[in-house]
């Protein structure tokens, strides 16, 4: 087995420790998302504030994080928060599609599914690069992508359901 | 169709610790392997090595160990499934046997799907094990269990099979009888009971151990089987079903894993295949199955399937070379169209007694009526000697057992 | 009172081939037997002696090795009825775990016996294996699901048990919490039960494994476990219950064995244990467990719990010196009033990072909800990481831990 | 595990191929009862002709026997037959209990209960002592005691009921 430093890289203990954009947004008018890894217990809310923009992109002008989750999760999303913060949602759902692929190559194995997924868009990581350790570690996936697929589901919610 | 090969037995035979035996100052003869089968090494040494490095409990572990182990479970998982040809791993259910997976279906799918003037149809072949639970759903819900016929030489009676069909929501029926030895033409009646907007579940028991199996090829919705009789050990069965029908039926064991949440006032359940699988599985035993599969994968279930057809050939033909008219065979007559197991009756012979001088000799053959008892009121005896063949047998064990069987119809000769 | 002797934990150590395996290169220190413990060699070998030299179908086979393997089933279920004090061997049914053996009862007691207006009694330290069953059959037969609460400090809330009594038809309770290590005063729940009216039934997961046990002191109507967890195999648990309790109840699973006489109409149950053992049992995991119990008698259940007692007191003891408030242990804080399992929270980490860091040092914790949703949320937290004690573990095993702790919480430091 | 010949005693298979007492009585006025061996689907019918004397005991002035099984649970009721016809209730209780005696040993041992029957009546069981063999095989024990178990019933039995 690996050891703990590929796992617990020091920008992942710095993003547990000082997490970005912790909080709450207003919603209505933000979207809003819980995520939950029944797993181990770990929960996120994702809020996003969307605009569209004159030509008509929608971009994320403000984002926070709420919940409570082991170092891993909360590193996560905390990186996402950044990594979206100020994106389109072209630009979200392609950076989301690469950090999954870093992660996905475990997760097929584990389900055992024989489908490719669409080649991973070139898109730098940049801080999220730290989370590649964590494929060495399976059960700890779920932990790492649990933002991302809350992120998902903030995106397509409807703020004023509800 | 794959080229085959000759099993080499006396190489499997030295894989089978057992088979070294001695019995009653004999060499063991073990014509048993339809009530459960003898293991190879490879298997007891697979869960060992389980019990002695990786043992701990799956799924929610973060530890090596645990990571270990549930690797393990899920790699045999895979093993499994692509062992009958399903499309996916999450369709492969973990039960304790055959028996428990049927039971599942019947109380899950069935408790949600039946009811007052709804029919299972089942036929007269039918293990216990593919009866008692729908007379026991039956009584709750209030359906009717209808029964396919069998004709005088042993195969399903499907003349009427339209008939039956009609109003019926799910044909529960066995690949290969453990009695009569017959293969069912299980996608004839699937096609059949498709057209008459049916599911299909089929009892893979007899099967699985001994074709080649492919559950897409069958066409059909649910199919059950059991490790022991596959090389595999004890405490392990399979529930194979489509992903929308397992997705559609309501859980079965409530517990630990088949939830994604409790509360006090409720529950939700977990994904496939974890829905269906409460508490701490066999994990040891699922490991060993893989190992079962592994070794079969190795023989090449198309080799075990000739090598079986011409061992049966073998037994029917000197059976009836040696006894004649005082041995009857139950069943169907063309090795073709059955698998290796065959009921016996030996004239002014009781099974039991059979069974008793034959262990004499170091032979195991299994006497009763093989959780079977309509059948046997079908074919109206009481009881039949069974003697089953499998990948260890050669024909010096049918040699075997004809002597023996020579020797106890001069025993009880009047 | 019987004279306890001290464990010799160097030579159990030397029973259990795994504990000398290397982890992360660190000896392995498994504190996580309450998820499921190791097995010692006997047991291990009594399962692949079954395998090597009588592995047979039980119950219905004439010749010398079916003979065997019905002796060697049943001369286990003797030891096991031995163990927990059931007054007849017919009274242990064996199942593939706790959970089956829970969801028996609610299936076939509960659907019998359970409709609107009438209510079941729970705890809020349950394992979802307690909870979940009654859930499903509560949706079936609308009656209720009441909840005994905890207190502060991890006992049942015992204060209200009348009121909450009254009209319940069964209670059914953890004897040992999974996750406090509260040992619940089962005689006393019991008697005021009985006093009511209400049937008792009792989860002995955590139970038999750790303490001297005797089902009719305890008074209880029924009662389950789960061998993994008491050295014995995986694939096998138990239920006991009073025979004219199990006599009442309607069969659970239908197939081979559970049945006198099967008709196409109908068919009559089996006496027991076999009307609740359909189809092959798990028979190397029975005797698996039968080596398991000889294992523990020979330890001496008395000196086990005398171990684990000390132990616990010594766990306690070091952790709260060496941590003081940034560690909290969850439940009791007298060790006579708990069992050996120790759920921790460690100021400033997460359960799943501190089991990674502990992993890391060879010690194996379980992080998680521990199947226990409902007492997570009465006690406020997500997850705990749980370290369990058992008979091959000693005052080292504790040191190892409080250095681990130590580490991770130095490598989560703010 | 003992030979054959531990079980098949010649007398046994005497008894096997020619059935003392084989077929009916007319019940009413016979006694008669049904019973199975759901292990191995033996089936035995016994019917007792039972008469009072003038001293107010009863006896077994006929019997017959009915059904199918096994050379054991044949031979087991062919001798059993012989054995009560011409005998008192309170003769017949005592051979049974006898008989019980000389198989339970091993019974007691399978079903692990650890009560103590009544010291066996000292009867002598003549041919029946043939089935002494049977206890070494465990297994054949029920095929044994099948016949006792029905004639007991039978007994018990009212012959105008039903
Ligand atoms: C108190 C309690 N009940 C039930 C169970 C379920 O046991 P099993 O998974 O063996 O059915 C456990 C352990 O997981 C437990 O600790
Ligand atoms: C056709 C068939 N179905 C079901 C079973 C039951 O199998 P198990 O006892 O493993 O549940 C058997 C074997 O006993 C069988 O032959």
């Amino acid at each position: 087995m690996p050891g703990l430093e590929d796992l617990y890289r020091e920008i992942i203990l710095d993003h547990y420790r000082s997490p970005r954009n912790k909080g709450e947004l207003e919603s209505p008018p933000a979207h809003r998302a819980e995520g939950f890894n029944p797993l181990c217990g770990d929960e996120i809310v994702v809020y996003l504030q969307v605009e569209q923009g004159d030509d008509g992109t929608e971009m994320v002008s403000d984002v926070a994080i709420g919940g409570q989750g082991c170092s891993i999760s909360q590193a996560s999303a905390s990186m996402m928060s950044s990594a979206v913060k100020g994106k389109t949602l072209a630009e979200i759902d392609d950076i989301t599609r690469a950090f999954k692929a870093m992660m996905s190559i475990h997760e097929h194995e584990l389900d055992g599914s024989e489908t490719e997924s669409d080649p991973a868009p070139e898109v730098k990581l940049g801080d999220l690069e730290a989370l590649r350790g964590v494929v060495k570690f399976p059960v700890r996936i779920k932990c790492a992508t649990l933002a991302w697929n809350t992120l998902a589901q903030a995106v397509d919610s409807d703020p004023n359901a509800g | 169709m794959a080229v085959t090969h000759d099993l080499d037995v006396a190489s499997i035979r030295a894989d089978f610790p057992i088979l070294s035996r001695r019995i009653n100052n004999s060499r063991l003869v073990f014509l048993d392997s339809a009530a459960s089968s003898q293991k190879p090494k490879s298997v007891l040494e697979a869960m060992d090595h389980f019990y002695k490095f990786s043992n701990a409990n799956v799924h929610r572990g973060a530890y090596t160990m645990a990571t270990e182990a549930t690797d393990l479970m899920e790699s045999a998982r895979s093993k499994v499934a692509r062992f009958i040809g399903a499309p996916s791993t999450d369709e492969i259910i973990f039960t304790k046997n055959v028996t428990e997976a049927l039971n599942l279906v019947a109380r899950s799918w069935g408790g949600d799907n039946l009811g007052p003037g709804d029919a299972v149809l089942v036929t007269e072949m039918e293990h216990h094990a593919n009866i008692v639970p729908w007379h026991i759903m039956a009584d709750q819900k209030g359906f009717d269990l209808r029964w396919i016929p069998i004709t005088e030489n042993g195969h399903l009676d499907l003349s009427d099979l339209d008939r039956l069909l009609d109003g019926v929501s799910l044909v529960s029926f066995t690949a290969t009888s453990n009695v009569l030895g017959t293969i069912n033409p299980i996608r004839h009646i699937t096609d059949a009971a498709h057209a008459a907007g049916a599911l299909v579940m089929v009892d893979g028991a007899q099967y699985v151990p001994h074709l080649p199996t492919d559950v897409v090829e069958l066409g059909i919705d649910l199919f059950a089987f059991t490790g022991h009789k596959m090389l595999g050990p004890t405490g392990i069965g399979c529930l194979w079903g489509k992903s929308e029908v397992l997705e559609a039926m309501p859980p079965f064991l409530g517990g630990g894993e088949m939830i994604l949440d409790v509360r006090k006032d409720g529950f939700t359940t977990n994904t496939l295949p974890h829905k269906f699988e409460a508490g701490t599985p066999p994990i040891a035993e699922i490991v060993g199955l893989g190992a079962a599969v592994d070794y079969l994968d190795n023989l090449g279930m198309d080799n075990v399937r000739a090598h079986e057809v011409s061992l049966t050939a073998y037994a029917l033909r000197t059976l009836e070379e040696r006894f004649g008219d005082s041995l009857t065979i139950h069943g169907p007559s063309e090795p073709a169209s059955r698998g290796g197991l065959l009921s016996l009756d030996l004239a002014g012979t009781h099974p039991h007694d059979v069974s008793q001088v034959l262990d004499q000799h170091g032979i195991c053959v299994r006497a009763g009526h093989h959780c079977a008892k309509p059948l046997m009121r079908a074919l109206g005896v009481n009881a039949t000697s069974r003697a089953s063949l499998y990948v260890y047998n050669d024909e010096s064990d049918v040699d075997a057992l004809a002597d023996a069987l020579e020797a106890a119809k001069d025993f009880f000769a009047f």
